[in-house]
């Protein structure tokens, strides 16, 4: 069993990691606490959802599509709305990102209704019985998609030219604004690639959650724990700050209470604050 | 602005004294329970229409259920079947239900159904909502659905008078002494007796080996209330009770939660969910490639449309406690599903909740009908008489409806079903079992 | 007159890095000393620690006689050591007169009187005009003397300039100075940190010299300019002794 | 003479304190609408949950996503002690606030360490923790809820009266000494203090502000005014349960009443309540058909409200508009007398 514990741990952990590196991403950059990432994991999933039932994609095929489509999304969202309320206070900031999660939420509730669906012909179904491990391929799909997903982000962040400048505008704006970068652009893009990643995550999630409007508030606070337990705005740290929580989340459920679990959560995530402020590996 | 504080302190003492003191002296009238004050008031539209016209053109009621948040495919559901109704009522849809062949209300001069719409997605919200459908619409009464909402919307009701009836099943709803309340099916307690009834009887006939019971309860209002229940009779019963799992509802995942069943693996788990842990719950099971030799849900997600909309066939062999079920009524039952799947859901199956719910609000119609009156108090004096409905004409198959004292309705029973090839069939009661209940369930792989 | 500030062997270190090491000296009551050095010598580093804004790795602050070395920095601004920043630290969304006011509370409980002394203060360092601007509204050079003026209101018995004169054109400049003899003259005594050196040597009776986190020397300022060490030291570190 | 120079000091809040307090006292008189007295009580019950979030969110600047917590507390000593007791809230409120106050300086002393969005995290993370604990308390009713609903005891001692007018004059009372709480607060020194670290910390501290102390005295004020709300909106209930009090959206709707109406300002969290519950509510009862439209618009409001009112609906309001307007009364009735 304490094999299996782990691996679940293992999965429900890179899946918290890639709700919290999209909110990281956009803490780091932007320094908003985007309060609407998970109804963009709510809107891609019914993406993943629709393209499944209109032209038989398979969630997983689609996840380029829906990143795409999602990368667009927010690169709209940023410059319609954020990009404005980032002239005003930090706290408006922040509420604008909760009316526009609530807005999403109740205008796919008009729209598509709140019947629960779930995508019923997967490609990958069904379980791997190892003996002392039962591994779910509906779960190995999650998994995979998050370590691919967190790779190239790290890529994309070191190598490439335009990574270096969201990081770069990250440290200082100003300084990078003297240097030549387009932090607008930055801003823009590091927006963008969060919601991107959120479209990931939903598409993956399709594999074993199911979707319904409300889906993305219950992932939402996780999200946000792993990113502070992870420490500030850094990626890595959100992406380690997922897979504490998921093993704390199984091992509590399995070995102590099912009850308390979100509270060991929880509790574990304030000890941790209130001994190191700035999260575990907060610069 | 410590001296500030002090005062802030002190006034509001003051104040509270005199309001006490004002009380015990002058206004014996006004500590009069709410439902005597009522009358006194200036605003109470369903007396005032009582006033002028007797008998009132049409007669609105309430329909309280969630419509935002996580839980509103019930609501829609219900929606359509309150269209369904209407359209009996007023003959436009031919189907054997009371008052199809009268248009209207008989004894109401032939006042007809408006059914108004109110959001309870929370609580408080409820309360508001209860508040504007009976004082600002004066609906004749309210058919709402959660015990936790319930709770609230039973304020304004018994405040000003109004018939709520409800399939919050919760026991703290019979056991609060309202006045104006009423549930027309069963409660967590028979649910509860029925489920363990039900093994007892499987054992006893069937010959299956059940011993050790799992609890799995989500941990809100309805899970919680459903774990008490289900301990005391498992213990009356003497089951054992080898695992008893809470958990939280919008839980992210219950991977452990089925790997601590796995580990006890007990002959039968009994599951208080909602749709969602539900069907999450189910696909966990799969992953983890284990399924008990009896699954119980108590209504819930397992009573829900989505339920096998969703499973498809992996929702076989779950059974469930419910209040109908299409097979247990007859023609008049299958007629009706038919109809609601055909013109009025959009192919979506009609399921037990859903009638139930619904049915309340013919239920109340019929109650102002036999009252002759839309008088709160009248309704109820019917309602403890006992309403008649024409068993030809009751798709619910219930075998009567008088409303207890604590406003449970006392001729009525709970059923077990089971879901098999996407279709729920009526294992229990024998009387009305449709089909032989599969035990044990096989597993995943031997499917 | 006795020392009203003095700094026993204070050193800093930032992990690794040595950014103080060993630097003492007095200041007497009534004076006005100046701290001079390259950039990066360390002159801030060592003023944070005399404010107490971080902790000292090791050696003393004693501030008008008392051990102020563990105390935090609300505290000895109560016992009267004032401070400025060298990158102005203003209210921003406070008006110019609520950011004096701040200061003014800091031993006064009436909001009233705070203001009575926030007004005379504003008056003194000639921002009355700017009142009820807020601070954000102001340019550096008015900024530098908000705080300045913030810090007075606090009554202190030493204040603390950093780098008050960094940017400021000729005619500023003298004006900066004259307030600076201005407040002397009511008995407060002045620490200021500058590499300006033409404006510590106008006004300082004392300089303190410190050259990569070490104290070169202290002395008069004639003492100071004519030392070849010091020249050397600024030249080496790129800068120009003379004045700007 | 002295009373003379505060009113001289606080003129343009006192004028506007009375008027708007007049309007709020009389114009409900000529209410008989049930059901708009329900949604001025919640307003009022909303605003004081404002107001008190303002004091620590608005003046000391600390973003706290977790007043539920306190909101929750004053629900439930309110509830509980009706029930053991049939005690009435107008003394267990007051056992409420000290709980609350007590609570807030234990949690305040590590928490208030936080730097904003650390801050806004944990205390939100503090109120799922409370949600869960409550949920399984079995002392408390755990899920089940406290309903507490006597119609035995005197109305003026239990507040729960036939019709809404007592109610919605008690709330409207409790908001009156909320909004003058607040006004002391803001023209104090504990009020510039709090200003000033919300301005800058690092400056404040320097000229002798104990950022920590200060922070943490805010941060009990205001757990005390939200538990007032708290109470208050228990004993309209008179039902509560953790999924009514505790869940995310509590925690930011008092934000938002704040917010909408302008932070770090005396009237901004009453106008906010005001106009953001009246139309929530209203809007609900309007689209109640297409379920989730009345959300969207109040979203797509607050949005707009965010964008081109960043200051808040407050800023809508001219400075001493209400004395002006009063001066003109005033003309008017010595020109007809």
């Amino acid at each position: 069993m304490l094999i299996q514990v782990l691996f679940e741990g293992l999965v429900m952990g890179t899946i918290y990691a890639l709700i919290a590196m999209g909110i990281a991403l956009v803490w780091g950059v932007t320094n908003i606490l985007s309060f609407s990432q998970g109804e963009f994991m709510m809107l891609s999933m019914y993406l993943a959802f629709y393209f499944n039932t209109l032209f038989g994609l398979d969630p997983v095929a689609s996840i380029p599509l829906v990143m795409a489509i999602m990368f667009l999304f927010g690169a709209i969202v940023y410059k319609t709305l954020i990009s404005r309320a980032l002239k005003g206070p930090k706290l408006s900031q922040r509420l604008i990102t909760f009316a526009l999660g609530m807005v999403i939420t109740n205008g796919m509730l008009m729209t598509v209704g709140g019947q629960y669906r779930s995508i019923p012909n997967l490609m990958f179904q069904g379980s791997i019985d190892l003996g002392f491990l039962m591994v779910s391929r509906q779960k190995l799909v999650p998994l995979a998609v998050s370590l691919i997903v967190t790779g190239l982000l790290f890529l994309f962040m070191d190598k490439t030219k335009v990574g270096k400048s969201i990081r770069a505008t990250a440290q200082d704006k100003e300084a990078a604004g003297l240097m030549g970068i387009n932090t607008e652009n930055a801003y823009m893009l590091a927006f963008g690639i969060s919601t991107a990643i959120a479209g990931a995550a939903g598409c993956s999630l399709t594999y074993y959650y199911y979707i319904y409007p409300a889906v993305g508030a219950p992932f939402l606070i996780f999200g946000f724990i792993a990113v502070c337990l992870g420490g500030f705005g850094n990626i890595a740290g959100a992406f380690l700050g997922g897979l504490i929580m998921g093993m704390v989340d199984l091992f509590t459920g399995s070995y102590l209470s099912t009850t308390y679990k979100y509270l060991a959560v929880c509790v574990i995530f304030m000890l941790t604050v209130s001994f190191k402020p700035k999260g575990l590996f907060g610069r | 602005m410590k001296k500030l504080l002090i005062w802030t302190l002190v006034i509001t003492m003051l104040l509270g004294t005199v309001g006490c003191a004002g009380n015990s002296g002058s206004s014996n009238g006004s500590t009069a329970t709410p439902a005597e004050a009522t009358p006194a008031e200036a605003e109470k539209p369903t007396d005032a229409n009582a006033e002028i016209t007797p008998e009132p053109e049409v007669v609105k009621i309430g329909l309280l259920f969630p419509l935002t948040g996580t839980n509103t495919q019930a609501a829609t559901e219900v929606q359509y079947m309150a269209k369904l109704y209407e359209d009996a009522i007023n003959g436009i849809v031919d189907i054997n239900l009371p008052f199809h062949d009268v248009e209207g209300l008989p004894n109401l001069g032939g006042a007809k159904i408006q059914i108004v719409l109110g959001d309870a997605v929370t609580p408080d919200i409820a309360m508001s909502e209860a508040e504007r459908l009976i004082t600002e619409e004066g609906v004749i009464g309210i058919v709402s659905t959660g015990s936790a909402n319930t709770k609230t919307i039973m304020v304004p009701a018994e405040k000003y008078g109004c018939i709520v009836l409800t399939e919050g099943t919760s026991q703290s709803l019979t056991e609060a002494e309202y006045t104006y309340w009423g549930r027309s099916f069963p409660g967590d307690d028979s649910f509860c007796r029925d489920t363990f009834a039900f093994m007892d009887y499987m054992q006893k006939e069937e010959g299956a080996d059940i011993k050790n019971v799992a609890l799995v309860c989500e941990d809100t209002e309805f899970g919680a209330n459903m774990a008490n229940t289900l301990r005391q009779y498992a213990a009356e019963y003497n089951f054992n009770v080898v695992e008893d799992i809470s958990y939280s509802a919008t839980a992210s995942n219950v991977t452990s939660e089925v790997l601590r069943l796995k580990k006890a693996d007990p002959d039968c788990i009994i599951m208080s969910s909602y749709i969602a842990d539900s069907l999450l719950f189910m696909s966990t099971y799969k992953e983890q490639n284990y399924f008990p030799k009896m699954l119980i849900g108590q209504r819930g997600g397992f009573s829900a449309s989505d339920f096998i909309t969703n499973l498809g066939d992996a929702s076989n062999y779950c059974l469930s406690t419910a209040r109908w079920n299409p097979d247990v009524s007859g023609e008049l039952g299958l007629e009706l599903a038919a109809l609601f799947k055909e013109k009025y859901s959009g192919g979506i199956d009609l399921v037990g909740d859903v009638l139930t719910d619904s049915w309340n609000i013919y239920m109340l119609a019929i109650i102002a009908n036999q009252a002759g009156s839309t008088d709160p108090d009248a309704m109820r004096a019917a309602m403890s008489e006992g309403i008649y409905v024409d068993p030809a004409q009751d798709p619910t198959g219930s075998l009567g409806y008088k409303y207890a004292e604590n406003g449970q309705n006392e001729e009525t029973s709970a059923i077990v079903i089971q879901m098999m090839d996407k279709a729920r069939h009526t294992v229990y009661p024998a009387a009305v079992a449709s089909t032989e209940c599969v035990y044990p369930a096989p597993n995943w792989d031997a499917r | 007159m006795g020392a009203l500030l003095e700094v026993r062997n204070a050193t800093k270190y930032f992990g690794g890095l040595k950014a103080n090491e060993d630097i003492s000296f007095e200041a007497e009551a009534g004076s006005i000393v100046g701290i001079v050095g390259p950039n990066g010598a360390g002159k801030t580093t060592l003023f944070n620690s005399i404010s107490r804004t971080h902790p000292l790795t090791s050696g003393q602050i004693i501030f008008n006689g008392e051990d102020v070395t563990k105390r935090k920095p609300f505290e000895v601004c109560k016992l009267g050591m004032g401070r400025t920043y060298q990158i102005p630290q203003a209210m921003e969304d406070m008006t110019t007169l609520e950011n004096i006011m701040v200061g003014a509370l800091c031993h006064r409980s009436s909001v009233k009187a705070a203001e009575e002394r926030a007004k005379e203060i504003s008056e003194f360092c000639d921002l009355s005009e700017f009142n009820n601007a807020t601070a954000s509204s102001l340019n550096v050079m008015q900024k530098k003397r908000l705080e300045i003026a913030r810090a007075l209101a606090g009554d202190p018995k030493l204040l603390l300039l950093d780098e008050t004169m960094a940017g400021l054109n000729g005619i500023e400049r003298t004006n900066a100075i004259n307030l600076i003899r201005k407040i002397n003259a009511n008995g407060i005594t002045i620490l200021m940190i500058e590499h300006v050196m033409k404006v510590v040597m106008s006004v300082s009776e004392k300089v303190v010299v410190i050259v990569s986190g070490r104290k070169l020397m202290e002395g008069n300022p004639n003492e100071v300019t004519s030392n070849p060490e010091v020249i050397n030291a600024y030249l080496g570190g790129g800068h120009n002794a003379g004045c700007q | 003479m002295k009373l003379r120079a505060s009113y001289n000091r606080h003129r343009e809040f006192l004028t506007t304190f009375m008027i708007v307090m007049a309007v709020l006292i009389i114009v409900p008189m000529f209410i008989m609408r049930e059901f708009a007295m329900n949604v001025l009580i919640l307003c009022t019950i909303w605003s004081i949950m404002g107001i008190g979030w303002n004091i620590i969110g608005g003046y000391a600047g600390q973003i706290s996503n977790g007043h539920a917590l306190f909101y929750a507390i004053g629900a439930y000593v309110g509830a509980m002690t009706m029930k053991w007791f049939q005690m009435t809230p107008w003394i267990s409120m007051w056992i409420g606030v000290l709980l609350s106050m007590v609570i807030a300086f234990v949690i305040g002393t590590p928490l208030l360490r936080l730097r904003d969005h650390y801050f806004a995290i944990s205390t939100m993370a503090l109120v799922e923790c409370t949600r869960i604990i409550f949920l399984n308390w079995k002392l408390i009713g755990a899920a089940t809820g406290v309903s507490f609903f006597y119609k035995k005891l005197p109305t003026w001692y239990s507040w729960q009266f036939a019709n809404k007018h007592p109610f919605y004059y008690i709330s409207l009372g409790f908001m009156a000494l909320c909004i003058i709480l607040t006004k002391a607060i803001e023209s104090s020194k504990f009020g510039y203090y709090c200003r000033a670290i919300k301005a800058n910390q690092e400056s404040a501290e320097s000229s002798g502000i104990d950022a920590a102390k200060y922070k943490r005295r805010a941060y009990m004020i205001s757990a005390a005014v939200v538990s007032v709300g708290g109470a208050l909106h228990a004993q309209y209930l008179q039902y509560i349960d953790p999924a009514v009090l505790l869940p995310l959206s509590n925690s930011m709707l008092i934000v938002l009443v704040c917010v909408m109406g302008g932070v770090g300002t005396v009237w901004g969290p009453v106008l906010g309540a005001f106009l953001m519950i009246t139309i929530n509510e209203y809007a609900r009862s309007f689209f109640v058909q297409f379920s989730g439209l009345n959300l969207v618009i109040y979203g797509i409001l607050v949005i707009f409200i965010v964008l081109f009112l960043p200051k808040g609906l407050i800023s809508l309001v001219k400075k001493d508009t209400l004395i002006n307007i009063s001066r003109k009364l005033m003309k008017k009735l010595r020109a007809t007398s």
